[in-house]
């Protein structure tokens, strides 16, 4: 379910969010370790989410030569 | 005066007398006015002298030539001159005066020189040429076209001339069977009426001009003498003024005549006069079997050329056909080669779009997972720097706080010298907050002292 | 009926319109098949005339002859 | 009649400009063969009227000579 | 039917549309796998009309030359 | 009355301008034959010519003398 | 439990406080060192805070990178 759902771009806006607040130095030391593995937690997920695509391509790739 | 004299004893004073004052020989010149040989063939001719005017006669004499000598002297002439011894001409003969009481004064020729006789009839013919030519006569009858077909003839002749009948049966003979018309003018073809009896005929041949092709004037053969009838300047005029060809057949070997002369053509016999206008005739036709077999030659010429040419086009017509339908053939095989060429050029071009379009693919995704990926880095980079950032900015802030306590903090105060005054436990920062004699309690480092305050000081320091 | 309204001409005209187009590299290849079919058919019936004429032409030569 | 208008003349213009049709290879190929025919027939005729004509001249010749 | 109804210049537009689009890199990487797909299966139907097309001619012309 | 006005001279006139027509070449096949034949007409006649006797000149000439 | 609820922000606020109290010298002697000591012990804290976090997030970011 999670992975259908899961949107790289929306993950990529929101680890953006993350980071702007980071960055701000507004953020409260103690959401910080929150945020962070909040962030990391997405960036994993599209990482995984690449190497899925990258996958599929080249299985469609190797198809077509 | 006194003595008479007889008529004979007159006479033959007379003749003794010239007998004495003329006893030579003479060489006379003169112009035999008469001349007559009797029976006995005795020559009996008068002779006279003219005035240059050619009319008048100036001296006359009677002469006489013996039978023995004439014979002689007449062949002698003959031979020599090609004239016999007639009224006109003109002689040189050697005489002997003779007076005889009967027959008066008459001159003896012994003989004649006949040399004398050609030059005086050459320079009179010559005369009459130069006239001629003077009056730009002389070739006018030459000048008239020879008719190609001379077939109908005047002729000017005299009916029982030899030279007539010659003339007749050769022309009517002629083996190729031509036929000429002919008709005869007649008239005198010698003696005083010759010149005359000429013009006569040519005039009335020149009133039915049409009538005829050429005018033929024939002598009859044989006859050597007599030519210089045909030297008179009138005759001749007559044949230069003529409208038709006039052809003579006089019958000499010698000389010719003015009249030949003048003439369009001139021939020495009637027979050669006959077989020159069969030849005319004959040449026309000849002329005529040529042209007409030149026209079959060059017709069987153009024939040729034209067969030649058809034969061309015949030789041509298939092989030019063939040729064109086999470059046909060609094209079309050429098409066919052009079209799987270009067809397959097409195919390879199009098949150009998408292995572009696969390759280009391939580029895109890669790069679009590279851009992604890098981007993902990034991120990584940044929230890693970022939080460094966090801690470090609150573990500055922290350090801070702690230094700012450790200053801050009592003992550390105390350590450095100074004391904190308190004046019932609260600590003094004033001096107006105690007054003299309060007791104060000062802290230091290592214990704490009891204080009364003795007095008050401004700061003045 | 087909061959009597068959001209020579206008099929070569065809033909070399067909090359043109399909030179031009403007043609759809999707109609290519199609074009080179036609193309075809037009360049066998040409043979075909061509042939005929041949004979025709060698009966008339035999009469000349 | 056909024989009576016949003019030589104008067949031999006529056959030359078939043959420069021909060889030019501007010709039609659908008239090729009635053109071609055409060039025979009016050859056969040029034939005949040569043959004639010179029958002609040697007669009228013959009686002359 | 689709194969009939394949049109290779409509085909190489929309491949040429799809690869704007990855090349952009505005694509969300969702729907990546998906255009790629799709363009790869459009590119093998371009490449078998090509073969097809080529092949008809050959054997068009076969009996001919 | 043919036999009156026939010239031998215009004949031969007439006879050598057939031959300088024929000789120049520009005779046409066509008007050969006519020619020919015109000229051995003329030809004939003068030949006739030659040889047959005219009564009527005969006469005209008796007239004359 | 303390941890629980130990906020790392409210910490820093009230050392501040306290630093601003005691160097406001308004305090009396005897919560003087109270309030040192309270300090200090929110200082301590802070910073066990803080090397928590920091060990927490670089045990996050281990497993990332």
């Amino acid at each position: 379910m999670a992975k259908k759902e899961f949107s790289f771009n929306e993950a990529v806006i929101e680890i953006e969010d993350i980071l702007r607040n980071i960055e701000s130095g507004d953020l409260d030391i103690d959401k910080l370790s929150v945020e962070v593995k909040r962030a990391s937690e997405l960036i994993k997920q599209c990482q995984k989410k690449l190497r899925s695509t990258e996958e599929e391509i080249n299985s469609i790739f190797k198809d077509m030569v | 005066m006194t003595e008479k004299l007889s008529l004979t004893e007159l006479q033959l004073i007379i003749r003794d007398s010239l007998y004495l004052a003329l006893p030579d020989m003479y060489w006379v010149i003169a112009e035999i006015s008469e001349i007559k040989e009797n029976y006995a063939g005795h020559c009996y001719l008068e002779l006279i002298e003219k005035y240059p005017d050619e009319k008048n006669v100036r001296a006359r004499a009677k002469a006489i030539i013996w039978s023995n000598r004439y014979r002689f002297l007449k062949s002698f002439f003959e031979n020599i001159t090609g004239e016999s011894l007639m009224e006109g001409l003109k002689i040189l003969v050697k005489t002997k005066v003779e007076y005889h009481e009967l027959y008066g004064l008459s001159l003896v020729i012994t003989d004649i020189d006949p040399v004398f006789t050609i030059g005086e009839m050459a320079m009179k013919r010559q005369l009459v040429i130069k006239k001629l030519e003077e009056e730009g006569v002389f070739s006018m009858n030459k000048e008239i076209d020879f008719p190609a077909v001379p077939q109908r003839i005047a002729i000017i002749s005299s009916k029982n001339a030899a030279g007539y009948s010659d003339f007749i049966n050769q022309l009517t003979g002629n083996s190729s069977g031509y036929i000429f018309y002919t008709a005869l003018i007649e008239t005198a073809m010698q003696g005083t009426e010759t010149e005359q009896g000429v013009i006569s005929a040519l005039d009335k041949i020149a009133l039915n001009s049409d009538l005829f092709d050429l005018v033929v004037i024939i002598r009859g053969g044989g006859s050597q003498s007599d030519l210089s009838w045909f030297d008179s300047y009138n005759i001749a005029y007559h044949v230069t003024q003529f409208p038709l060809p006039v052809i003579t057949g006089i019958g000499h070997d010698k000389d010719m005549s003015v009249t030949d002369m003048v003439a369009n053509r001139a021939l020495k016999t009637p027979t050669a006069v006959a077989d020159f206008l069969i030849d005319c005739v004959a040449g026309a036709e000849n002329n005529l079997i040529e042209v007409s077999s030149e026209i079959t030659d060059i017709s069987r010429i153009i024939i040729e050329k034209n067969r030649n040419r058809i034969e061309t086009s015949r030789i041509r017509l298939i092989p030019l056909s063939r040729i064109m339908i086999s470059e046909i053939k060609d094209r079309l095989s050429g098409n066919i080669i052009e079209i799987i060429n270009i067809g397959k050029e097409h195919i390879i071009r199009a098949g150009l779009a998408p292995a572009n379009q696969e390759s280009r693919l391939v580029s895109a995704v890669k790069s679009f997972s590279s851009g992604k990926k890098s981007v993902l880095e990034r991120t990584i980079q940044n929230l890693t720097d970022f939080t460094t950032n966090a801690l470090d900015r609150n573990n500055i802030r922290v350090a801070g706080l702690g230094n700012t306590l450790s200053i801050l903090k009592p003992e550390n105060v105390l350590k450095r010298g100074y004391t904190i005054t308190s004046f019932n436990g609260r600590i003094l920062k004033k001096s107006d907050q105690v007054k003299t004699d309060d007791l104060i309690d000062t802290q230091f480092s290592d214990g704490a002292v009891k204080s009364r305050i003795l007095g008050k000081f401004e700061m003045g320091i």
